[in-house]
This record gives C-alpha cells, structure tokens and sequence, in this order.
C-alpha cells in the first residue's frame, strides 16, 4: 500500500487519499472551435503511461486539497508531490530496469 | 496433432503416457506472416485459431513477450456470462457464450465450462431498479434471464444473509452463466491453432512496428523483424504502450485489479454470485477453492500488484453476505491489470494505422468474451472490415458520443 | 440513540424552551479506565481565506484573539476558542455555541473588502472525547496515522481517516483526545470505539 | 498403551497433567505444549490423512507452518475449520479433530481406488477427456468436484469476534530464532521502537531443537536471557503466535496473531479469537530461518517418512521420538545431528547416505554415538502397511547418482529422517519484489541484497540468517546483531555504540552432494513406486516429465499444468525440488529455469481476521438524520440510499406498503405531508466568482439571480450528460446555497473542488459542505401554509414570500431558512433548521399539523407525487446517458450564457442526432395495471424473443391522485412518438399495451 506525500499535510498512508488520473489536462477554452476528435481526445483519450505517470490526488481524509503526484506506474515507485500550477518535475532515469517501459 | 479422448488416455497409460506429443510447436519466427497477432492470451489465440479454422488463413503468428495466457487470462476469476444491459453488449458476449457452450468439443480439450447458474444480487430499490431493466433488456434479446426472490436466491444459496446490511432484495439469474477453467482456455486454443499450422512463439516481445505511409509492415521483436501484411494487438495490460509505439493515444486507463482464492473445500457453493453495489463477486472452483473477485484500485499501474485495502473492502462484503465463511482462510491473493475504458465496453477496431487492428479495453470482462472477441476479431482481420457485431466498438464512439455505457447504467445517484 | 433531552436554551422573543438534540448527548462509556462522551453544543465555524494574505491573518487574529494557525495541523487557542488548521486556506473555529453569530458577523465586517467565506458549521460535527490510558490503542484500530505518543504529541492536531469516517484528532494530553466527526456518522464512530473499549486485552 | 512415543523427559511441555483430545472419534492423551502433530506421533499415530488426487495415506512430514500432509478438520459445528495443520494446532483439553478428504476412514478409504488407478490420471488428464458429449460435463464434474476439496467449510456463523489495528515501528523483526533475537535487541539498545514476531508459541526458533551451547549456556537459558534484556527495553513489542503473511509495497506487512484459539472454544470471556497487525515499519529485518529440502525418492510420501529435522524438533521441543528403527536418509552434515540426538534417545539409527567419502568431525561423532553408516547409497523403497513402514530397500549409487547399481538390501525400520539441504525462506523478501539469487555451492535462492535497493526500494529491508543461507550459528547470531543495528541506523538512530559478543563451538560442515532426483530399481514413473517432489497436490516426477512432454516449459506453466506449489502448503518444501527437476530435465540451471513468484499470504489467513472488528454493525456505517429518532418511534420503513437510512413509507398497524404510499400521496395533495428532507446534499457558496462559478457548473444563467431568489439547475458532465440537479439559493451578494441530490452530495462536492483547485485557483469562491448543518422538513399541500402560519409571526402569502424565494425566520421559536420550493407540485415549504433542532421542528410541525391531519410520508410518495407532476429524479430517470434535451429540457440549456461543462459535447454527431432516447410520459390501456420498473417498450410484438425495444420504463406508480398508474419512459425518438401505441412484454411471456404521453400527469 502506497505512501502518498500530501504537500500540505506530508506523508500519509494511501487509504486517506485518492487518486484522480493524468494531471496536466487544461481544459480548452474555445470548446466551440474543437473538432470532434479535439474534443474527445481532451475528454477520453489518456497516455496511460507505463513508466513516469504524472496524476492527481486528493487528500480526502485530511485537508482537501487536490494535487499532484509523479509516479512510476511499473515499479510504483513515487518521485514526489507538487502542488496544483506548479511544473511537473523532470525525471530523467526511470528508477528501475523493470520501471523502463 | 493425437486426439484427446478417453480412449487415448487409457492407450498412453499402457506405456506410462511417454507417447504424448507437445501440445503446440515452438517455432522459430518466419520471415513474414499473412497476419501476426500480437499477445497470446485467450484473445490473441482465440483470433489465430479462427483465422486458420473460418477464415482459412493460416499463415499466421502469435506473438507472445512471455508465455502464453500469462497475463489477465491466467489471472482472472474465470466467470462467463452474457446478460449485459446495451443490445451491442448483448450481441458480443452472446456470441461468445453460444462458442463456449461448444468448445471443449470444437477444440478437443476439456477447458472445463461449466454453467452452474449466475447471480446478480439487487440491495437497493435502485439495484432492483438497475437489474429490472437489465433482467428484461437480456430476456428480449433472447438470452435467457429469470428474476429470482430473496427466498429464491436464498434456496440456490442457503447459506447466505439475506438480511445484512443491503438486504438481499432481490436478484437476476442467468442459468447458462458459469465459469471455465482458464488456462485451459488459452492451452487449448493454442494447441487447435497450432494444429491448423499458426505459429506461437513465446519469449519474444514486440518493440515496435514498421510502418510506410502509414500502413503497418511488421513488427519489431526481440527476436528481430517479423514482417506481416496485417497486425492485430490483444495485449491486455499494455494497449496502451503499443498504441504508443503506434503512434496514437487510446481511451483507456489501466489499473490494477486483484483476486483471491480460499483454502479448497468440499462442495458447498455451486453457483457464481455476483453482487455489484457491495462488490462481493464470488465462485467455487472444481479444485474447491472460493474464488473471490476483489475491486480495483483507483490509480493507474502496470505493477500487477494492489494495495491490502482492496482485499480488506473485498473479503468484508463477503463475511457479511456469508458469514459462515469467517472461519475459512485466504489461500493465495494477486494481482492483474485491467484496461479500463470511460463506458466499460472494449475496443475492437481499425487503427490510425492502416491494417493495425486493436482489439482491449475489456476491464474486468474479458474473459468471458474470449471466444466471441477473438472470433469476430479474426473475422474483421480477414475482411479488413469490421465484422458486424465488433463496428459498435469502434474507437471513433469516443469521438462521436456513441458511447455503449454499461458503466452508467448501474451508476448510483438519487 | 439521538434523542436525549438537552439543557434547556431560549428559544428568542417567544421565550419558549427548545428540545435540542445531538447523536450521542449524555450518553457516556466506561469500559475500565477509558471513558467515551460527547461534548455537545460547541460552536464551530469554518473559515476561509488567503494565508498569504498579511491582513486576512491579521484582521483574523485580531477577531478571535490568537493568531491564525499557518502551519500544518497545528491550532491556536485563546480563552475559549480554538483555531485549528483545516487546510492551506481553511482554518475552523472552535467557540461557545452562543458567540457564533457574533463571531461570524464580526469577521464578515472586519475582512468585508477582503476575500474570504465564513461559514456555521456548529451542527455539520459533533465532538467525541475519549479519555484514559489506552486512547492510543484505541484509536489505531481504526486510524492508520502513527500516534506513538513521541510522534503524536499533546497539543496536535489533524484531520484523518477512522474507519470509513473522516475526523478531526486533537490531543489535550496523553490520555485525553477530542475526535470530531460529522453529525451523521457519530453513531458510526462511537459503535466503533466502543468495540474496541470492548476488545482491549486487560 | 498411552504415549507409547514419549520420552520420560524434555520438551517444552506441562507434564503435570495430561490433557484429553480426541482424533476420529477415539480420545488420547497429550500435554500442554504439544501440538496435535507432536501428541498424535507420541501415541504412535502415523496415518493422518488422504492425499488430494490419489488419496494415498499419509502421515505428519514436518514440525511446522510448512506441513504439506497432516491437514485435519479441527472441531465440530460452528467452530470447525478445514484444512488445519496439526503440526501448528496446539493442543488443548477437550481438542477435537477428524482427519479429512477419505470415506469412510482414513485407514480404510474409497477413494484410494484413483490410487489404483493412478495411471489413468496423469498431470492434466482432465483436459484430454470428458468432452464428449459436451452435455455430460456437468455430470463428469459433480464427481470430480465432490473428488476435490479438503475438508468442510462450517455450516454456521462465527461465533468467534476478530481484531484489527494498524501499528507503527522503526524496525520490524520477522523471526524469533537466534538471528532475530540479536536483530531486535540491537535495533531495540539503539533506541528504535521493534515489533519482534514469531508464528511459534515460542520465541527462540531453530535453537529449541538445538543442543548447540552458546557462550558456555544452552540454548534455553540463552533464549531467556535474550528475552529478559528485550523486555526491560522502552518501546519493543514482542508478538508470539503471529504469523508475518504479507509484505506489501512501502513496508505495509500484515501480521496474524492467534490471541485465544490455543485454549480451544470453551475458553472464558468473549476475547478475540486473531488479531490483525496492519504495520508500517522504517526498516524490516527478515530473520524468517529455512525449511529442511526433502529428496526426491521411490515411494518418498509414505507416513514414517518425515523431515530429519522435524524429528530433532519433536524429541527437543516436545519430548516424543517418532519412531525405535530410524534411517535417516541425507545428503548433508546437518542431519547428522538428528541422527545423534534420536539415538540418544535411545532409537537405532542407520545414516544413508548419498555421499561417497564421509568424513569430518561431526562424521565421527556419530558413529562414536554408533550410528552405523551405508554410504554411496539411497531408498529405493519404503514398504509400508496398515498405518506404518515395515521395512525399506536400500542400494547403491552409480558414480552419475542418476541409476542403482548392485544388490537391493532390505532393513526393517520403522520412521526415514530424510534431509536434502535447507532451503531458505524467501517467500516474505519475493512478495516484497525483492529479486532472489542462486547460491550454486549451497543451492538454494537467497535474497539478492546487492540490487535489493535499487530494485525494492520503496520496501528498505535486512535479509539475515539462514534466510540467507548463513546456517552456521555463529553467523546466524552476528548477522542478526549487526542487521538490527543497520536497521536502527537506516531509522534514524545511532547504533555505532552497541556491541554484542557471542561464541559457540560447532563443528565444520562438509559440502552437500545435489542429486535431486534418487533413481529406483526402475525407470522413473514406469513402475509402481513414484517419486513425489510434492506430497500435498500429488505431483510427482513423472508429471514434470510429461507437463516437459508437452511443451510446458515454462515454469507458471508446469505448476499450473501439474498444480505443483498450488496446495494449502504453497509448496514450501517442494518448491526447490519441482525447479531442480525441471531444470534437470531440460538440462539447464536452477536459475535459468527461474522462480515462481511467492504470493501472500505466507500461511493462510482466515477471512474473518481480514475483517477484524468491521462485521455486522461496524461494516459500514448507517448515517441518520436529527429526527430520525422520531421515525423510528413511529414505524418508518427505511430505504438504503447511499449511506443514508431514509424513510420509505409510514405504515398505519399492518397497512400494506401500498396502502401506506397510497394514504401518504393523498394526504399530500388534500391536506398536507411532511417528508425529512435533511439528506440533501447542501454546499455554501461565497466570493463574488460564485455566480461565474454557477454558469459554468449549470446549463443555465445564473448572472441574475437576485437575493432570496431560488433556481433550479442541471449539472453535466464533461459528456454533456446529466449527473445532479437541485435547486440553489442566493443568500445575499455573491453568497449561495446550494442544494444535490442525496446520493451525490460528495461527488458535486468534490466536481466543485476539483474545478476550483485544478482548473480555475484564480476564481474567487469557497465551497462548504453544509449537509448535515441543515436538518430539513418539507411540508406539502394546500394546507400547509395554514400550519406553518401557526408556528411563526412571518407573514407567508406570496407577496411576502413568493414561490421560488427564501425567507430567514423563526419557525416555533427556532431560527429557520425557509424555501418556498416545491418538488409535488403543490404548495410546499422546506424548512431548514441547524440540526440540533431538526427533532423539534418536525415535532412541533407534526403537532401544528395535527387539526389538517398531516401525514409524514416517505421516499416512495415523494417519488409517486413528484412523477405525477413529471419531475425527473437524477439516476432513475436518467443513467448517464441522457441530456437535458432528452429529458424535454431545452429550456434548461443556455443559448446566450457561453461555455459550461459538458456543453461542447452537445455538438458530437451522436449526441445532436434525432431519434435519440428522450424522456415521454407512459399510460397503460389497463388503468390498474402498473408497468413494471425497467421493462421495456417495442413497436412490434413477437411471440417469443428477440424483438426490438425502442426503450425502457424508468418509473411507474399507482397514482392515487391522477386515480389510475403512470409511468415515465426513455423512448427513442419519444417526443415525436407522442400518441402512438407501443407493448410493454414481460419475461413471463404476459404483455401490455401503452400509449407515450406526455410526463406530466397532473396539471395545476
């Protein structure tokens, strides 16, 4: 069971949060402008990554916030939380030969 | 390939069964296939054996990075069932329950399919309201479904606490659900596919594929380049990382699904009960062991494994439903990826890539569409035209909102 | 349980009594030396705002009398309010139940020209006290926070997860904790103690 | 004669009186301190049970967790459990236990006839037969599943109560031998907060069946000055009886604690039967020791033939000495010291074994103990009757090992002590994702520490002992001791201080000789005798050799094809073997054939423990209202919904549901009702975005929206579809209640943050749940302004408080918001008071309602009145898949506001097509006949299915007030279809004939 790092609270066991997908996803303004495929590659299609996954958490059992966490999503290993608007950070080397995908 | 029979059995055992040949070939990849199927799971086999056997194309391979059912075949609770709300559900999943119900003998080997009856349990006006509508959606597509009372259900399973927390209101039967040995699945598959000349080679992985102008020439492996006029992925568990290597994105999230199993006992438990709004998703298998189905977790990963609260909100429905199974010890926990897509129906489609096919997105269903899905898979293959019941599943729904939401239908609001 | 009859408190103008309720008032646990109760009738209010704002905290503090708690699961106390932190820009204020209008009125004038939302939340919770020598084994059976008295000292304070229900934890001492919790799920929570109070191995 | 096997002394055992016990019906006697393994071997009972497929006898292998044959069914009726293992079932006066899986006796059983025909059964003979006809399966079946299984599940609930807790240490010690021991004390002197746990009564593991002596004391006394050091320090925990099953990502392991099962089910009090540690530790120390290997020979299962070091355990620990003739049959040093110890107990002892040139100092001691030696040797059969082995074959070895050579010997013996090696117990370290490597001069796989961090990082732990394949003592005790002091220095604490000396004399050991298969005097699998490398699935050589056959090489497959290491043993002391003879076969090494991943539990772990204390009432929680007390005394009927306990109706004295629905609508258009409506959910809005914030969250405008004034609002989807409604309120400027279902006042919660803290932090609006501040009272009907006026001095006509509009004021002396809202259709007030006032206002609105017979109604009429009027309820008539179009509600939709969720997806080819599913009202041509939930409409009736449904039925009532049912429907193309007739089938073949109308049943 993981461990989740809430950048507010610190570190917590992973049953009081959950987890809400890929992070990084604007939401397009001129929605009127999109094409079809536009529009539903915002609404479904996902990289669903195997190897360095950026996604968001909320902390449901303690402050509320929402933010996000890198992880590897082979290995499950996790790089560490930022806050919401805060860049993703870069991480060069996945952590294991197994995490490589 | 010797046939499997009684009889065979008794003549091996003359001479100690020193005469049985292997199940299926182990080939050295050729040059260049008619089609290569990559995967070589249930799907994935089950799509070679009908392209050899209906389509009458048997310069094929199937490609697999590790053993063959290895991945969510050898891993799932092995329920088969085809009561499904939407009509395009029904279409598929009964095509695959009309296959099983004459597999063994069509494959000659015993995959163990057994239609011991399945249960869907209602606990709430809404779950009564859900399986209402889905009980009589089943019925008119002509599949046969039966509502059963409380004292119904509680007479197929006396055992049972009707009056937990989520009373037992009421539940849907479907008497040709039941489940099948899951290995066998693949085994067999692989070992009638191999009969009608399909190549399966194992340990090889796919790295990538070759493309010109955006039609698909062949695939990189790890035991170099296998050339194919046609390519279809069933790579449950790594759609995904393929569709990648393809160069497009798919609508599917992958997450980590876990199950269990008891110690075996004697029989006690004859049917499947499925109870959805608790999560509760119980069998006994011919081994004697309770197969317990747990959820899944909520974040994406490949790792095969999920966290010990899943099992703890798995076995507790469980004890409540059926108390006297407190005393009863879990034997072995695992874990599986499943490929989740936003309306909980696959995708069985054309690519961006011209002669790419993608058959995933099964969730925690696959299994019991084995037959169906590779057949109809093998079918649009052949063609290079989706076959009639696989069109619906098209990628491009998530595009145009024709979506096949078996999810919805169950949600809970109100 | 829920129905128990409370103190009388003026019902306004018309000057008759009001019966007021809460799910556990006047119900109280002893199982050997650890007591379960609830304290009923705490005032609490939610606030909100910006921490980065120097006269949001300011004017704040000014109010309630103690400073506005920055940091993580810390609270401030000032005669009878205490101020817990909820979040980076949610703070919740303990009072006597009858300052709450008053409070909220003040506040809302005080930061009129600054963002900011206050909100009763007297009756959202209840607060639970469990107090006696084996409140930290009570509570881990169904909190996975470590609350090994050397991690989890007197004076702290967080929100966390006990059993399916979200709590607030505050440590007075090192055998007493209030755990608030919502309204609706006191029974739940209380049943849940009380098992454990059952199950301690004496 | 009573305990014809127990040594006059030894043993950890209270001999003072002897306790009862009873084994298939026939009592014996044993002491505290036994198992039921040691007691049974002790009154000379070798056959314990049938083995799974061939149900061959089969007696106790082993001394521990790792038994593959001694599984019994212990005790009756509701405390029976299958599948126990005896040599872990301690025993206790008035123990109860049946041996399993044979009809009608273990000595004499039916089902040994598969034995017979044995040869017809090889691995996966099921696949080949039974399909034809495919018919009769299911018949074929019912014999191989009632073949199958062990023992019986209970047949009653659980009397017992179970236990769980989360726990927290710097270091976690798995193992309480002589490396564990060293581990916890030296993490435990740095200062660090350690759990120590051992699934044994006992701490001390392999050293109590150890005569070694450490710095001058046996190994007892060692044992307890180790233990009283433990208990003077702060912050140890020290759990016997607890069993390590699972090792889980980021150092989550979940341990089993027996608390009261070894004083039996008649013991006092109502204490919890197991405890569950759910424990997240800093740094974990695996000091989990090795499982004795047995060697693969002819005839190997028969009872007598037990692990050589099981037998040293069961003279040591529990003063038994199985057997008078014993051969004990090796290919290594260690089993010597059984062979020395048994004939000192006094038993004949011959040592075969397998090497050709014994030699070294343990060697000569015993056979200064005269233990005669036939070296260059291996059994090549165990002869064995009526429950014990009579004599054995013994014959040499050819210079390969892999055939016999010379002269077949017989000796008479009664109990082979048979040894392999030891192999490592890695199951914890492998479930941790920890990789294994192979030792090739101890052959065995051991933790692989170098890539342990880089590969298992988020799991930091310390593989010890003979866990790591150090057997020798004096390492076993050094290892530990330092280990503990890197885990308590990885935790943070300064170790650099402790020291610890230890010393012990122990002879040198002398290499093992690997033959993992012993020849017999005929080919293997060709004759009668067979080779088990796994006693608990049957499986034997010749399985692997024809799983090879067929080509499945890969080692997932040739355990799922032969089953091997898939019994209640997990294969713990096959595992090895089945790899060494695969690897054999398709000569490769042991690590090219590669492992079998090992998965929790270690041993099985009962569900109820799993559970612990969140069964029956604690399993999940039941949320109530403030006047839910009053329902209660007042005969409420409840509905789940979420979580929430709603009331469904109020039966009069043994009035009918439907007679109650029925009363209840009536009553709330005649006169008044009133319904608790406190489950909505309620959220607080403030900031001046909140009204930018509503148009985006809703499909209409919200921009003018004055003070005091409600709207109704629909909420979507980024699908476009609809997910909640509810009616919100502007309390003042730029501050709004609003109101969700019930069932999705978390989802619209967290939909609101989620959009707030991700999407747009710049919007200045706070959202607060306030569900449960506000206890609700809905009062409906034409008379219910009369009632209310009686309770509050705030004038209620329309000017005052039009419809549509709040007004704050006191209700019965109590502070109230009241909404002139309406969800019947009829005049209806909500009444929204802090909850510690809900049971008082609905009291005194019940009582004010008295003179206009006011009825309290449920779930149900509200669902009945609010169809009559043909309002929508939100996951009943909708699904997910339906838009604010589909419902008929284009007014709804904002042409002029701009962009809101879910709008774009409006312009999808599929979501703007005609002829979707959209939502008309439904009449039956029978008035009485009420159509039921979720059936389904067609244009054209067939005689039997399939036929083409057009859409389903989403509510359908008896409507008291419209005087006949009504129904409200998804149709495709609906509203077009207005009018027309369509059938309504029933799976009972029945049918009705409807006409699509529309929703609204009753206009005002």
């Amino acid at each position: 069971m993981l461990v989740i790092e809430c950048p507010w609270c610190g570190k917590r066991d992973q049953t009081e949060f959950s987890c809400h997908g890929e992070a990084h996803i604007a939401r397009p303004l001129n929605t009127e402008e999109l094409s079809e495929e536009e529009w539903g590659n915002y609404v479904f299609f996902r990289s669903n990554t195997k190897g360095v996954h950026y996604e968001r958490w909320v902390h449901d059992h303690g402050c509320r916030r929402w933010f996000n966490v890198a992880r590897n999503t082979h290995s499950d290993h996790i790089y560490g939380s930022y806050k919401p608007g805060e860049a993703a950070p870069t991480i060069d080397a996945p952590d294991t030969p197994e995490a490589k995908s | 390939m010797n046939r499997y029979s009684i009889f065979s059995l008794i003549r091996n055992s003359v001479n100690y069964h020193q005469d049985w040949q292997r199940a299926w070939r182990s080939p050295e990849p050729k040059k260049e296939y008619d089609v290569v199927i990559v995967g070589g799971g249930g799907h994935g086999l089950a799509t070679a054996y009908y392209l050899a056997k209906e389509c009458g194309i048997t310069n094929v391979a199937v490609i697999e990075k590790g053993w063959i059912g290895g991945g969510n075949t050898g891993r799932n609770t092995t329920i088969v069932r085809s009561n499904y709300l939407w009509d395009e559900s029904a279409g598929i999943y009964e095509h695959a329950m009309k296959l099983w119900e004459n597999l063994s003998t069509d494959l000659n080997y015993n995959v163990m399919f057994s239609q011991r009856g399945l249960l869907h349990l209602a606990h709430s006006v809404h779950d009564m309201q859900e399986i209402g509508r889905r009980g009589n959606a089943i019925h008119l597509n002509g599949i046969d479904s039966e509502f059963l009372s409380p004292a119904q259900v509680k007479e197929m399973v006396p055992f049972i606490n009707i009056n937990c927390r989520y009373p037992v209101m009421g539940a849907l039967l479907q008497k040709r659900g039941g489940t099948a040995r899951h290995d066998a699945v693949a085994w067999g598959y692989a070992r009638a596919a191999d009969a009608l000349g399909v190549d399966i080679i194992q340990n090889c992985e796919v790295t990538g594929f070759r493309m010109e102008n955006n039609v698909v020439k062949g695939v990189e492996t790890s035991r170099g380049f296998i050339g194919a006029k046609k390519v279809g992925c069933v790579v449950a568990g790594n759609c995904s990382v393929l569709a990648e290597m393809a160069g497009f994105r798919l609508p599917i999230e992958s997450f980590p699904l876990q199950a269990l199993v008891s110690e075996p006992i004697k029989p006690i438990l004859d049917c499947v009960v499925m109870s959805g709004s608790i999560h509760a998703y119980i069998s006994q298998s011919d081994k004697g062991e309770l197969v317990i189905g747990a959820g899944s977790d909520t974040y994406n990963s490949y790792s095969q494994r999920g966290g010990f609260n899943v099992i703890e909100e798995t076995v507790g429905p469980v004890v409540e439903l059926y108390p006297i199974f407190s005393r009863m010890k879990m034997l072995r926990q695992w874990g599986g990826i499943v490929d989740v897509t936003v309306d909980r129906s696959p995708l069985i489609s054309k690519t961006p890539v011209d002669n790419l096919f993608f058959n995933c997105g099964w969730g925690t269903g696959g299994f019991k569409a084995t037959p169906g899905s590779g057949n109809v898979f093998a079918h649009s293959i052949a063609r290079g035209e989706m076959h009639p019941i696989a069109e619906p599943f098209s990628i491009n729904r998530f595009n145009s909102g024709a979506l096949i939401d078996e999810g919805a239908a169950a949600a809970v609001a109100h | 349980m829920g129905d128990q009859q409370s103190d009388v408190v003026n019902g306004g103008e018309k000057d008759v009594t009001i019966k007021t309720t809460s799910p556990a008032y006047n119900r109280q646990r002893i199982e050997g030396d650890n007591t379960l109760i609830e304290l009923p009738w705490i005032g609490k209010i939610n606030l909100r705002g910006n921490a980065e704002n120097k006269r949001f905290i300011e004017k704040v503090a000014a109010v309630v009398g103690c400073a506005l708690p920055v940091e993580a699961n810390t609270q401030e106390q000032h005669k009878s309010i205490t101020v817990f932190w909820l979040g980076p820009d949610e703070w919740l204020i303990h009072c006597e139940i009858d300052a709450v209008a008053e409070l909220m009125e003040k506040i809302k004038s005080d930061l009129s020209s600054i963002h900011h939302a206050v909100t009763d939340v007297s009756d959202y919770y209840t607060v639970l006290q469990l107090q006696g020598p084996d409140v930290t084994a009570l509570l881990r059976k169904g909190c996975p926070l470590d609350l090994h008295p050397e991690v989890f000292k007197s004076s702290h304070c967080t929100q966390t997860r006990f059993g399916h229900a979200s709590v607030l934890l505050h440590k007075l001492d090192k055998s007493t904790f209030n755990i608030q919790i919502r309204w609706s799920y006191t029974e739940y929570l209380w049943d849940y103690l009380v098992s454990a109070m059952d199950a301690i191995d004496r | 004669m009573s305990q014809k096997n127990r040594l006059e002394q030894g043993g950890l055992l209270n001999r003072t009186k002897p306790i009862r016990f009873w084994y298939d019906d026939k009592g014996y006697e044993g002491y505290t301190g036994d198992t039921l393994a040691s007691a049974l071997l002790a009154n000379g009972v070798n056959l314990v049970g049938r083995s799974f497929k061939y149900h061959r006898p089969r007696g106790v292998f082993t001394a521990g967790s790792e038994e593959p044959n001694a599984l019994v069914q212990l005790e009756k009726g509701a405390y029976t459990e299958p599948n126990r293992r005896a040599t872990e079932v301690e025993l206790y006066e008035g123990l109860t236990a049946r041996s399993q899986n044979c009809w009608p006796s273990v000595n004499f059983d039916i089902g040994a006839i598969n034995s017979v025909l044995s040869r017809l059964f090889p691995a996966g003979f099921y696949y080949k037969t039974f399909m034809w006809p495919q018919s009769l399966w299911m018949t074929y079946e019912k014999f191989i599943r009632k073949a199958a299984g062990l023992g019986v599940s209970p047949m009653e609930s659980d009397p017992d109560s179970y236990d769980k807790t989360f726990a927290h240490c710097d270091v976690l010690v798995v193992g309480g031998g002589p490396a564990g021991l060293q581990a916890a004390l030296a993490a435990g002197k740095a200062g660090a907060r350690v759990m120590l746990v051992d699934e044994k009564n006992n701490f001390g593991g392999s050293l109590l069946s150890d005569t070694a002596e450490i710095n001058g004391k046996s190994t007892r006394e060692w044992i307890d000055q180790q233990l009283n050091e433990l208990r003077k320090l702060e912050n140890i925990t020290l759990l016997e009886r607890t069993t390590l099953t699972g090792y889980y990502d980021y150092n989550f392991l979940v341990a089993n604690q027996r608390l009261n099962e070894h004083l039996g089910p008649n013991r006092a009090g109502s204490a919890p039967k197991e405890r569950l540690w759910k424990i997240r530790a800093k740094q974990v120390v695996l000091a989990t020791g090795a499982i004795e290997r047995p060697m693969v020979f002819a005839d190997n299962d028969r009872p007598g033939v037990m692990l050589a070091n099981a037998i040293r355990t069961y003279i040591h620990r529990f003063g038994v000495l199985p057997g008078k003739q014993i051969t004990v049959l090796t290919n290594n040093d260690s089993a010597y010291f059984t062979a020395i110890d048994a004939s000192k107990a006094g038993a004949q002892v011959t040592i075969v074994d397998i090497r050709q040139n014994l030699s070294g100092e343990i060697f000569e001691k015993a056979q200064q103990a005269g233990i005669k030696f036939i070296s260059n040797s291996t059994i090549t059969g165990v002869d064995y009757a009526k429950g014990k082995i009579r004599h054995i074959e013994i014959m040499h070895l050819n210079t390969a090992g892999d055939d016999v050579t010379g002269p077949k010997t017989t000796h008479s013996c009664d109990l082979v002590g048979v040894s392999g090696g030891w192999t490592p117990t890695v199951h914890l370290y492998s479930q941790a994702k920890g990789k294994l490597k192979f030792l090739d001069d101890k052959h065995c796989f051991v933790p692989d520490t170098e890539t342990q961090n880089t590969l298992n990082q988020n799991n930091p732990s310390f593989s010890v002992g003979a866990c790591n394949a150090s057997y020798a003592l004096i390492d076993c005790l050094t290892e530990g001791f330092d280990a503990g002091k890197s885990a308590a220095t990885a935790a943070g604490f300064d170790a650099s201080e402790i020291t610890t000396d230890v010393s012990c004399i122990e002879p040198q050991s002398a290499p093992l000789r690997a033959l993992w298969i012993l020849p017999c005097d005929h080919p293997l699998g060709q004759g009668k005798k067979k080779h088990f490398h796994e006693l608990h699935n049957d499986s034997t050589v010749a399985d692997i050799e024809l799983a090879a056959r067929e080509g499945f090489e890969s080692v997932e497959h040739v355990k799922r094809y032969t089953t091997t290491g898939m019994g209640t043993d997990q294969g713990k002391t096959s595992n090895l073997n089945a790899l060494a003879v695969l690897s054999n076969l398709r000569n490769t090494s042991i690590p090219a054939v590669g492992t079998t991943t090992f998965r929790p539990p270690f041993t099985p772990l009962t569900l109820g423990s799993v559970v612990g204390q969140e069964r029956r009432e604690l399993f999940l929680q039941k949320r109530k209202t403030a006047m839910h007390a009053w329902h209660d005394r007042n005969g409420a009927v409840y509905e789940d919904v979420g979580d929430w306990k709603r009331p469904f109706y109020f039966p009069n004295a043994n009035e009918s549901m439907h007679d109650s629905v029925q009363r209840e609508c009536l009553a709330v258009r005649n006169s008044a009702g009133l319904l608790d409506a406190s489950t909505l959910g309620k959220i607080d809005l403030q900031g001046r975005d909140a009204s930018k914030l509503l148009n985006i969250l809703y499909t209409n405008a919200w921009s003018k929206l004055a003070p005091q004034k409600c709207r109704y609002g629909l909420m979507l989807n980024e699908h476009g579809m609809v997910f909640d409604d509810g009616v919100t309120t502007c309390l003042g400027e730029n501050h709004y209640h609003m109101t969700t279902t019930s069932g999705g006042a978390a989802r619209v919660m967290s939909w609101i943050e989620e959009w707030l803290q991700t999407e747009w932090p710049e919007m200045e609006v706070y959202a607060t749940s306030v569900t449960e501040q506000w206890a609700v009272a809905s009062l409906n009907g034409p008379n219910s302004r009369k009632i209310l006026e009686k309770l509050t001095d705030h004038p209620l006509d329309l000017e005052s408080i039009p419809f549509m509009s709040m007004r704050e004021m006191e209700i019965a002396g109590i502070p109230a918001r009241v909404f002139h809202i309406s969800f019947t259709g009829e005049l209806a007030f909500e009444i929204n008071v802090p909850a510690r006032y809900g049971l008082a206002l609905w009291e005194a609105v019940m009582k004010a309602g008295k003179e206009f017979d006011i009825c309290p109604y449920g779930t149900e009429a509200m669902h009945v009145l609010r169809a009559e009027k043909g309002f929508i309820i939100v996951g009943q008539d909708t699904d997910g898949t339906v838009t604010p179009m589909d419902l008929g509600m284009d007014w709804i939709v904002s042409k002029k506001k701009g962009d809101f969720l879910g709008r774009r997806s409006f312009l999808r080819s599929d979501t703007s097509r005609k002829g979707r599913k959209q939502l008309v009202g439904v009449l039956t041509e029978n008035p009485t006949s009420v159509l039921p939930e979720g059936a389904h409409l067609v244009e054209t009736l067939k005689d039997k299915p399939p036929m083409n449904m057009i859409g389903h039925i989403t509510s359908s009532y008896m409507s008291p007030n419209v005087g006949r049912s009504i129904a409200m429907a998804l149709v495709k193309d609906g509203v077009n279809r207005k009018g027309q007739s369509f059938y309504v089938p029933a799976i009972d073949g029945s049918s009705q004939k409807v006409t699509l109308t529309d929703p609204i049943f009753i206009e005002k």
